[in-house]
């Protein structure tokens, strides 16, 4: 199994989980992040002091999927998430070794 | 004075511009400074107790537009909330200066054919602190011209919230400008202005059914239609941010509300009593009635629900407040309640985007409380007043209809006319990338919170 | 208005009712709307000043009700902010709706031997513009109906904070109702009412230690262990989750505390201003001795402690506030302050939950604050007080006592009864699951926050 | 008395020092409890509107306070937001004390040679309900000294923005008590108290320019040169962390602010009105002026500037207040708006941190107001008034000028001994762990918010 | 080195600390995610207009532990957050390659 | 590619991203979490009852980056995170399998 971490931009959260919801992936977790990268922050101004906001909103979407599966998932968050401008964010893929539901104990794909 | 020679190219440049004409404007009236109202030798006629009340109630209907600005600013989500608080605290400086300089002597000032009134009074010129006898002749006339600039300040507020989180600020600026000039100082001047030509027709309004919460409500009508629905997909968006600050809002409009209504008996005393006790009572009632029928058809009693309950439950006392009885009050705000309740799903229905319902309570709810005044009012709670159709007579129901209708018509169009051409002109709209980006981001340069 | 369609199944079957017998009474009382209290041709006393001092106390008043709404929403958990605010703000609706219906008639109306008045004033007949000579003589007698109605919506929000985080809403509707009818409108009565049986005991209560705050703080211990603890093990329970919230409330309230008792001496002058002193001073001198004892106790003065000082001060100086001066109110204050600190760790002892204090702060702050009165009350400061132990007499201080051992055991009693009652029957307390869900979703179906 | 006796080794013995002190101060005056004062049999000149007025104002000064704390509550990061709160909060009880103790009497009471009031009317003794006829004549003695109170209690908590988010709290109470008792009673004392030496200046400061703007900020400059500047680089300083919460509190000062300024016409009525509406329009004027010179410098109107503006427009009118009408109000407001803006650029010229601009708002915006008055004033809005510069009067802006000069020279040099003093025994500020913690846990154990 | 990622009730959080705790393992972090299943959203409804809630509070907890100690704190995670009901959450297991602590640059177990 | 998860005091994240950035580091992500271990946690007391608050706020920092460079990443966070008092935090690395750049869809040590 596979864990795919994808850091996207906040609004485009909806269009990602409605793609992947009708693809058949039936689980997934968000977080708030930060994002530090190429995308430039913006300045914002208060009483005359500038502050420069580096850290941009975005969302960590984890999405933990059987291997072959795992192709499907990012073709479709790329394709939902992309705008075309720096900062549209970057996935990563691990490797799981176990998967376990807690209100069941099941274990491995069964789990998902 | 002609504030259509405004041309704005880029919102820095009609920055600069309103200021530079702002200038003029100053130096222009300046010399006129030393022939300032002044506090005349004798005024035997003020009342201290009268004038007490009168201040204190103007301070309280002052507390309503950031009371609105937080009411409003809730309901939005977290990236619009600075943009919408913005356009209810930015009112209070922009109007302030429309009235003094010039709103004030076309609402209320000399009458030029019960039309509109003149620029005589431009300036304050001749509104001085002795008392003027007409509107109120217990209290020093800058007392009354600064209770009624708190009514001018917040109607332009109340417009925004059927277009929140939209709303380019700089056409608001402009817009505040001209609406108030083209539709409040003249629907004031005709309902309110001792010569003003709506009162011929013998409609009541005590507080600004019509003045404030018709035209704010219809404007609000005419502004969904023309800027549109909000983007992005239905799923995107989000309840409201915050709604404990929004029944911070709705206490502090409550709050305010008597000085509204109560204060507009321009005295202290027993009519003030009489408007105080209907206003609170009808809030009262429209709280519970919106609760339960909401409790009714959807399963949950809300606080949302509440709290909207009571603004409308105030908007339809308003016109009614010094004309009828507590328990007259009572009936009227649990109607509201109710009214306004499916009011607001018209818009589900109809399919446009009255964001935080301007339409649904302010225009309903305005429209419902002038032609319930001309049912309940009575001769017996207000000598000045006009029974209505509950004591056998029709002429005032008929009169408050026809004041309504003329106002909606008026109303509408002109506010259709100016939103359209501003937004040909200066644009009403943020764009795209604004709008997702928040208002106030983008019509800003801040974050609402940085936790 | 026909709200009788509804047909409610569950806990708004409660509501239901309410709803119906509010139609009831309505139905019974419309027609005595055309004899409305009116504006009579001569109100020879009513005193322009002292009518704005009421009507700004009125809505001072009526702003602390919201302002309670934070002070305990601040303290709560983020889940149940929203049920928390609605349980104070609900009450402006409900209370409203009962006092104007029968409640004023029950405390303030022509008394049965004493014990409770009859329902001739009910939908306020008989309760006009006029001054009423005995409560208000230079005021409208609807402007005194007024400020009385904002004691009794604060009252029993009062009571909420000690088993917050787990109150049914539809249960507390019907609580609300029934307990402003057999506690606080008796005890009103039997104090306040110029017939009231108390009075022959010659207890003092300038603005209602005893009808306010002793009620509102026996009821709540009774509603402790009626209820019950709040669930999870103690670990769970988080600190207050807003205390910039808790901090505007306790403002609020201290803001509108001077209604309260200023407003007490109902006329605006020299008793208003001394009861406005006392009000301050004791507020400032509880917060510092909070503070101080909470420093040296607890290695650090906390803002909270800071606010709970100053609203412990106001419950304490409120039934004397209109019969000491500023240094005796500097020590009733101290004395509040330490007191109050002190007993709210009771409840760790003697291991109930009252969750926000209500016992801690209004019953002992109230029981103290009644006693203290009976200290250091004096003539020299208001003629229509008696001289307290200070000043060597001893009956005061009896009297005193004995009205505040009458008033806990009656309210204990009545209110142990109706919560036992509702309890059995509708139930006064949510589910498990609902709690660990919080009542703003549970009991409201919405949220505070979506940030 | 000598709070310089006070000697702390920990903030809690400090404490219970303090607490000690007040006991023994208490049991010194409680005998005099007795002679405490009364409601005269006849009290012929109170005027019930009058003292409705100064009542309602007194209460809008005291929300000022809190208005205050939120104002800068929201600039502060969120680790430090309940430190700031408190630092306005607790003024509210400590300089209550002090004021009714000793400190209206050093301000208000007999003078010594003009230069400071004896203790002839410490414990409140001789300030009664009767009218003081020089002060107040219409009015109780009590309500004018409340009024005042109010003053004394916001000016120290104006400071704290200048060092806000390192001042340790022990060492802030006890500045408090001694600059209130070093700087603000003594220029109270000069420039209000019917005795004082710069009355013979014939400078005119309506409702604090002097007394309140420039000491506070002219303490604020030295505090922050004595306490320097917040630890860490620049990277770590985040934006304000709320706001809204900002905006909420500024709107509270404004509406505060009517009474503040119209509250010291001592009476309701004309002056009262004439002052309410040049605070008004300032506030509007400023607001404008800040936000389109920002927007044209900057390229952004921003909410904060918005905010700033108002503030900056209302410290400026302030000394005006009861001297210009609406025309000249808008012209004041419009430069204060400017110049602050420019002002507050100052700090990061010079390199000082003055982290919510206590200098640049009250300090600069205060010596403008004072200026301008001298420039604006005028007989035919208030006939106690001299003319200024533009009614061709050079003597009252000179005055201005020199009563501007000795009162900063005298804040300044007065409050760097202080300052410096604290500093060397006590510390001013908090350790480096303590400010990287954040106010909040350090100095108060608790944190604003668990969401 | 194991990394177990669980994500769980927040109302379980106490328990589940409390249960580790008391078994040895000494530390964990914690961030709040919300969490999109197959339990049910709810519908919240804004003065008439519904809103469906589908993501749904949960916490995160990820405890580092070595390979034997694993399968102990999912058996603690499993029982102590467990209430049977749809949404009780998953526990993902990954390979940790390496940890180093901080403040004494200590790596591996001793790290821990 | 590793992906660094740094857990560190929240008033050092700003040194160690300078230091990151200096070094060449593009891109990484921040989370607000809250941590549990030895550093102990506070009371915090209110109206007299004491919480204890064993949770502390912590920031999480990931960063994935190719693996010659992980060493010098790590240091990188050590040397800036380091306050020598218990509660300094932890670094884990884990190993990752692809990176893909939304934007482009570029995958390895392109995406990054
Ligand atoms: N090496 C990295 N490790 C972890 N997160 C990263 C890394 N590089 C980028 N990110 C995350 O991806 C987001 C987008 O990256 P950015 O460089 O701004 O644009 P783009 O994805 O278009 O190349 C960043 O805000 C950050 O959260
Ligand atoms: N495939 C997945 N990848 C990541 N997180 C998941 C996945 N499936 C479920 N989750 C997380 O687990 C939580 C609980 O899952 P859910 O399907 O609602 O119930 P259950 O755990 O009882 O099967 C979700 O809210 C989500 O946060
Ligand atoms: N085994 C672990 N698994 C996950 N996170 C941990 C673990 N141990 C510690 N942490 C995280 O690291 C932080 C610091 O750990 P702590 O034991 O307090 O101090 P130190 O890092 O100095 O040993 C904790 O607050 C927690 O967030």
């Amino acid at each position: 199994m596979k864990k795919i971490e994808a850091i996207i931009r906040p609004h485009k959260l909806d269009e990602v989980r409605d793609a992947l919801q009708e693809a058949g992936f039936r689980g997934l977790t968000v977080t708030e992040v930060k994002g530090y990268g190429r995308q430039m922050g913006h300045n914002e101004i208060y009483r005359g002091s500038e502050y420069t906001i580096n850290f941009l909103p975005k969302v960590k979407v984890e999405i933990v999927c059987s291997d072959d599966k795992t192709e499907k998932a990012v073709d479709l968050i790329v394709k939902n998430a992309r705008t075309g401008e720096v900062g549209d964010g970057k996935i990563f893929i691990l490797a799981v070794e176990e998967v376990i539901r807690v209100r069941t104990g099941e274990v491995g794909d069964d789990a998902l | 004075m002609t504030t259509t020679r405004f041309h704005f190219e880029t919102p820095s440049r009609s920055a600069i511009r309103i200021a530079l004409f702002t200038l003029f404007l100053l130096a222009a009236v300046l010399p006129a400074m030393a022939q300032a109202p002044s506090v005349p030798a004798q005024t035997p006629k003020i009342d201290s107790g009268d004038t007490a009340w009168m201040l204190f109630s103007t301070a309280l209907v002052m507390l309503m537009t950031p009371g609105l600005a937080l009411f409003y600013g809730g309901m939005v989500r977290k990236k619009n909330v600075l943009g919408t608080i913005m356009q209810s605290f930015i009112s209070l400086a922009v109007i302030t200066l429309v009235w003094v300089l010039y709103g004030y002597s076309l609402a209320f000032g000399p009458s030029f054919h019960g039309v509109i009134g003149t620029l005589e009074w431009a300036g304050l010129a001749h509104v001085g602190l002795d008392p003027n006898p007409v509107y109120a002749p217990t209290v020093p006339h800058q007392t009354f011209m600064m209770f009624q600039m708190m009514f001018a300040i917040i109607t332009p507020a109340l417009i925004t919230g059927a277009i929140a989180e939209r709303l380019k600020f700089s056409t608001y600026l402009v817009f505040m400008v001209l609406w108030s000039t083209l539709v409040y100082a003249p629907v004031a001047h005709w309902v309110w202005n001792a010569d003003g030509w709506m009162h011929s027709l013998g409609a009541l309004d005590f507080a600004g059914g019509l003045v404030v919460h018709i035209t704010s409500g219809v404007t609000a009508l005419a502004a969904v239609f023309v800027v549109g629905k909000r983007r992005g997909h239905s799923g995107e968006l989000t309840p409201p941010h915050n709604l404990t600050m929004t029944l911070l809002g709705a206490s502090l409009l409550w709050f305010g509300w008597f000085g509204f209504n109560a204060g507009s008996a321009i005295a202290s005393g027993a009519l003030a009593t009489s408007a105080f006790v209907a206003t609170h009572v009808a809030a009262a009632s429209a709280t519970l009635s919106w609760l339960f029928i909401e409790w009714k058809h959807r399963g949950q009693p809300t606080v949302l629900g509440a709290a909207s309950g009571a603004v409308a439950g105030l908007v339809a006392i308003t016109p009614a407040s010094g004309y009828v009885g507590p328990l007259a009050a009572i009936v009227i705000g649990g109607l509201a309640g109710g009214v306004c309740y499916f009011a607001i799903s018209l818009k589900s229905f109809f399919q446009y985007d009255d964001s935080l319902d301007a339409v649904g309570v302010h225009g309903v709810g305005g429209t419902l409380g002038a032609l319930l005044t001309g049912i309940f009012a009575s001769k017996a709670i207000n000598a000045a007043a006009h029974d209505g159709l509950l004591y056998g007579t029709m002429s005032l129901f008929a009169a408050q209809a026809e004041s309504v209708a003329i106002v909606i018509v008026y109303t509408f169009t002109v506010s259709w006319l100016l939103l359209k051409a501003l937004d040909a002109t200066l644009g009403l709209r943020v764009t795209h990338e604004h709008e997702l980006e928040g208002l106030d981001l983008s019509q800003h340069g801040e974050s609402g919170y940085s936790f």
